[in-house]
């Protein structure tokens, strides 16, 4: 099969025109081909919003993946697994804030099935906050370490 | 019992299972995927981890995550649902090796239930009946005709490297025999590079028809009776049924004998389902599903047992909470599996759910993950409900889906509720008249006018 | 293939003549050419709109309890029952447009249970309009004669 | 079979019947008011008639309305659920005189059970065990005291032309008898004006047990076991049972086939209920319910039987469709009767439901009419939904409930969830150790701190 060629031209006129004209869907074919563009409407309504919400006793805490204040790049979990901020019991944490760090440094170790795995800084910069603390589950993609 | 169960799966059957653990008092775990973040499995469970990104490798098939996440909730267990890693034996064996309990069979019966040709050769050696045919390689065509003459025509003569329907003929006459041999073993050559063939006996009509069986691992097994889970397209599941229309309660007891005598010999444990083609009042077995399945629920409906909570009960260790003779069957069953495609091409359908509305009443059980703005993901299978209805009987466990399949809305995304309404309003649907081609042809009538 | 020619002018007419006419949905298919175009209502609320449409063959049809845009006064029906406009068959009717009635006048009669019950003019005035045959059914509520 | 049966009913029991009547292939006419022109009856029926205003008199109580309707739409039956206008003679009469069938008991019978007097008489004169007392006045004080031995204590001395608890004293020991005679008929001369007095035996902790049957209208008539309804507040019943936890089933037989043999020298026809009080393995009949109940679904769920399609059934001229020793029973049943009303006060709220999310899966059953954007009308009764839970076993069905309750979603207006999470979280519930007032003092208890 050939690559997809992303119209990106008659997307762009297509969605303002959905807009421009209060739609929710335009669909196109021609041939072989179909565009179809659509926005669902911001409705005030949350149905089932009330339902379940997230128990107290959480294992692991729900923290808003909002982005930070400050200035800076988070780097998220990879895996699901514990936390260690230091290569070993009693030995200093890899990083503190306000270090310089290179790309490639290790920030944390996640323990996943007995397995160490090192996290590395994906750039270099300044450890601006460090949002887990030692020997604590973290889910995957929950907000570890910010780098400015 | 447990005290805490980690679920790993998604969708309607994370639902059904964390309902079963809530009624025996257990508290749940869920894992999900990021686009799975609002579904209802996660909504309802007790707790819930995010274990990878929305394609299921990354999260529902990720051993290393799944694994982690029960260490770190402290589960007891973990029920691994249908589908993704429910029959991997390497999966069962980690859970295992973490001093987790597995619910469901053991390592060792997954994998040779997972492997077609050793699980055909063991369940014949343990009285199971298989598809008849030549015990090996054809060579000449004295022993062929011989075989076919014994087998009864039609036969089938197989590519024993094959697969896909490459090297395969149907012979229905012993005249054709000799040509048909020539055929595909030019065909086998060619495909396969290699022209060794068998021959089996040909199923023109058959059924496909289950046993459901719970064993305790101390040989003990019963079984639930049968499915008849003929209405197929494309090897998928559309409708099934509990009991089958023409199997009467002798065949049904007879054949529930052998499966459980078979299984208990082997030492089963956890609940399975032996698959069987069925024509001519003669069962040819399949293959056998070491885990829970999708249709479960009809069998429940008529026997009154949570097969969930057994098999909770199992894995805990607990004996069979029934004996054989406990086991009673009362009316007729029928599940509908409700997927988010357009019923007219089955192309699917993902999206907004807008408004949702369940039917309720008398009968009318429904197993969903759906509910009103819940978004239906690309990622995973097209399943989104399952309506199972009850009755005293057939008849009014149709007119019962009929009128329960007119009542439920879901907007905003397409189902095929309207292809079971279809289904259900066909004549040979309505006289339990059909076969595992049936379906196909169906939908093939109404596409060519 | 070719790049896709939107047609703009063309969605801009469906856009207006759905919401003119209230549309949700238009669809127009030439050769193998396509263009829908499809808009959510603004609701404030109805789930479960699209549920169980009012059957084509109700005994009753439903109208529209809309205001008449003519000048007037709508007389609606005070019980379901059968509507007579004569006092007998043969007979000539009560009321025909354009006919000046005087407060407590018989309209029509409305049969329920073998009850013939005359309805009365509530005022003086001129029938616009009398909106419901010889012996149909009618709903409570539903709108027979129009006085102006 | 009838062709068109229309529903003189509103609500979930509107609802249904129409269920019972699609499945039957009969089709429907729903009458409704002008304020449920959008209620979700009118929406699943094949036809509706707007019969009147928003109040029920002019509605659901409007019998030339409801006439006229079924004759312009040619209804071959009426069927008038529960409340309105089901234990109305007049109607039933009406409509029959109209050569329209009515899916109901006789006039006669329909007149004879809604007079209090006259059917205690007429029930006890036909076998049914009814609350033992002085036949008649008691005059003088050594009549009193015999009786009351022989009745034995605790005693009630009750005004004759009494109501409302006045004249009324109860009496624990003979040495009170006296004195509590004088005080009764000193009140009751002052409320009444008639000082005339009769004796009771008094029941202190007594449960609330209903027999459901069934009569064909030629002398055959079944039971279908019984139903616990001790569970009330302020005369109306809140949470429902079956089957009972202290009856075993020899006393249901017996207490069923005393009630079978004397409905059938009645010649009683269609469905009806035998209200009793128990105390210590006694019954003593209050009265009996001539017509559909709310609470039928919980006999419906461990009989496996369609109550409304035998009521269908037998008023189209069937015989009954299984005889006594054909019904059995499966498991047990709660049905919570879900009002508009804040759990906490009681208070009424009606109003728009914003969402509206059923519990699902294995033996959940939800019979409402609600949906979401629906608005509870203030016009009407304030019972929304019932839920009813099947289980193998009461403890089951209890767990069951617990986590349907915890899934259902009504948001918008306040509901009664809560008050029956709260009932069926006591030890005494869940000990099935309660009595008809037992509801009420755990009410008390928590609003008086």
């Amino acid at each position: 099969m050939g690559k997809f060629e992303i119209e990106e031209t008659a997307i762009r006129k297509l969605s303002e025109l959905l807009k421009e004209n209060d739609l929710t869907e335009i669909e196109i074919k021609e041939d072989k081909k179909t565009i179809r563009v659509s926005r669902s409407l911001q409705f005030e309504n949350h149905p089932v919003s009330q339902m379940a919400p997230p128990s107290e006793d959480q294992t692991i805490a729900k923290k808003e993946a909002s982005t930070t204040k400050q200035t800076g790049e988070a780097v998220l979990s990879p895996m699901v697994g514990i936390v260690y901020l230091s290569p070993e019991p009693g030995a200093a944490n890899f990083i503190k804030p306000n270090d310089l760090v290179k790309e490639g440094d290790t920030l944390l170790l996640i323990e996943a099935m007995k397995t160490f795995n090192p996290l590395r800084a994906p750039r270099s910069g300044k450890i601006v906050e460090i949002k887990v603390s030692d020997r604590t589950p973290v889910e995957f993609g929950e907000e570890l370490i910010v780098i400015e | 019992m447990f005290e805490k169960v980690l679920i790993a799966n998604r969708g309607e059957i994370a639902l059904r299972i964390n309902r079963a653990c809530h009624e025996m008092g257990i508290s749940t775990v869920a894992v999900h995927s990021t686009a799975d973040a609002d579904a209802m499995h996660v909504r309802l469970a007790d707790e819930s981890v995010c274990i990878g990104g929305a394609t299921a490798s990354e999260s529902y098939l990720n051993i290393p995550g799944i694994i982690t996440a029960a260490v770190i909730t402290n589960a007891n267990a973990i029920h691994p649902g249908y589908g993704f890693l429910s029959e991997s034996a390497r999966f069962a064996s980690i859970v295992e090796e973490h001093g987790i309990n597995f619910i469901g069979p053991t390592a060792e019966h997954i994998k040779l239930m997972g492997d077609k040709i050793a699980s055909k050769s063991k369940v014949k050696e343990l009285g199971i009946p298989v598809v008849p045919g030549s015990d090996g390689e054809i060579t000449d065509l004295t022993t062929a005709l011989k075989v076919s003459e014994h087998l009864g025509y039609p036969v089938l003569v197989k590519a024993s490297a094959g697969g896909g329907g490459r090297g395969m003929q149907v012979v229905h006459e012993k005249s054709d025999l000799e040509a048909s041999i020539s055929r595909a073993r030019a065909e086998a050559k060619a495909a396969f590079g290699d022209d060794a063939l068998y021959l089996e006996k040909f199923l023109e009509r058959p059924r496909h028809i289950e046993i459901q069986i719970l064993g305790d691992g101390n040989n003990n097994v019963i079984h639930l009776g049968e499915r008849d889970c003929s209405l197929q397209r494309r090897h998928q599941k559309v409708l099934e049924e509990a009991g089958c229309t023409i199997l009467d309660s002798e065949e049904r007891d007879t054949i529930g004998r052998k499966v459980c005598q078979a299984l208990s010999k082997l030492g089963y444990k956890n609940a399975g389902t032996i698959e069987f083609l069925y024509e001519n009042g003669e069962f040819y077995f399949i293959e056998m599903n070491t885990r829970l399945q999708v249709e479960h629920p009809v069998t429940e409906m008529v026997t009154g047992l949570d097969i969930v909570k057994e098999q909770l009960r199992i894995a805990a260790g607990s004996s069979l909470s029934l004996s054989q003779n406990e086991v009673s069957y009362r009316g007729h069953a029928i599940e509908c599996r409700i997927n988010a495609e357009n019923a007219a091409d089955f192309t699917p359908s993902p999206g907004l759910v807008k408004d949702y509305h369940p039917p309720g009443g008398l009968g009318v059980r429904v197993d969903s993950g759906l509910y009103a703005g819940y978004r239906v993901q690309p990622h995973y299978d097209s399943l989104v409900s399952k309506l199972i209805i009850h009755g005293e009987n057939r008849n009014e466990c149709v007119m019962r889906l009929r009128r329960a399949l007119d009542e439920y809305v879901i907007t905003g995304i397409s189902t095929t509720i309207p292809l079971h309404q279809e289904i259900i309003a066909q004549p040979e649907f309505l006289a339990g008249d059909y076969d595992i081609h049936w379906l196909a042809k169906m939908v093939e009538r109404r596409t060519t006018p």
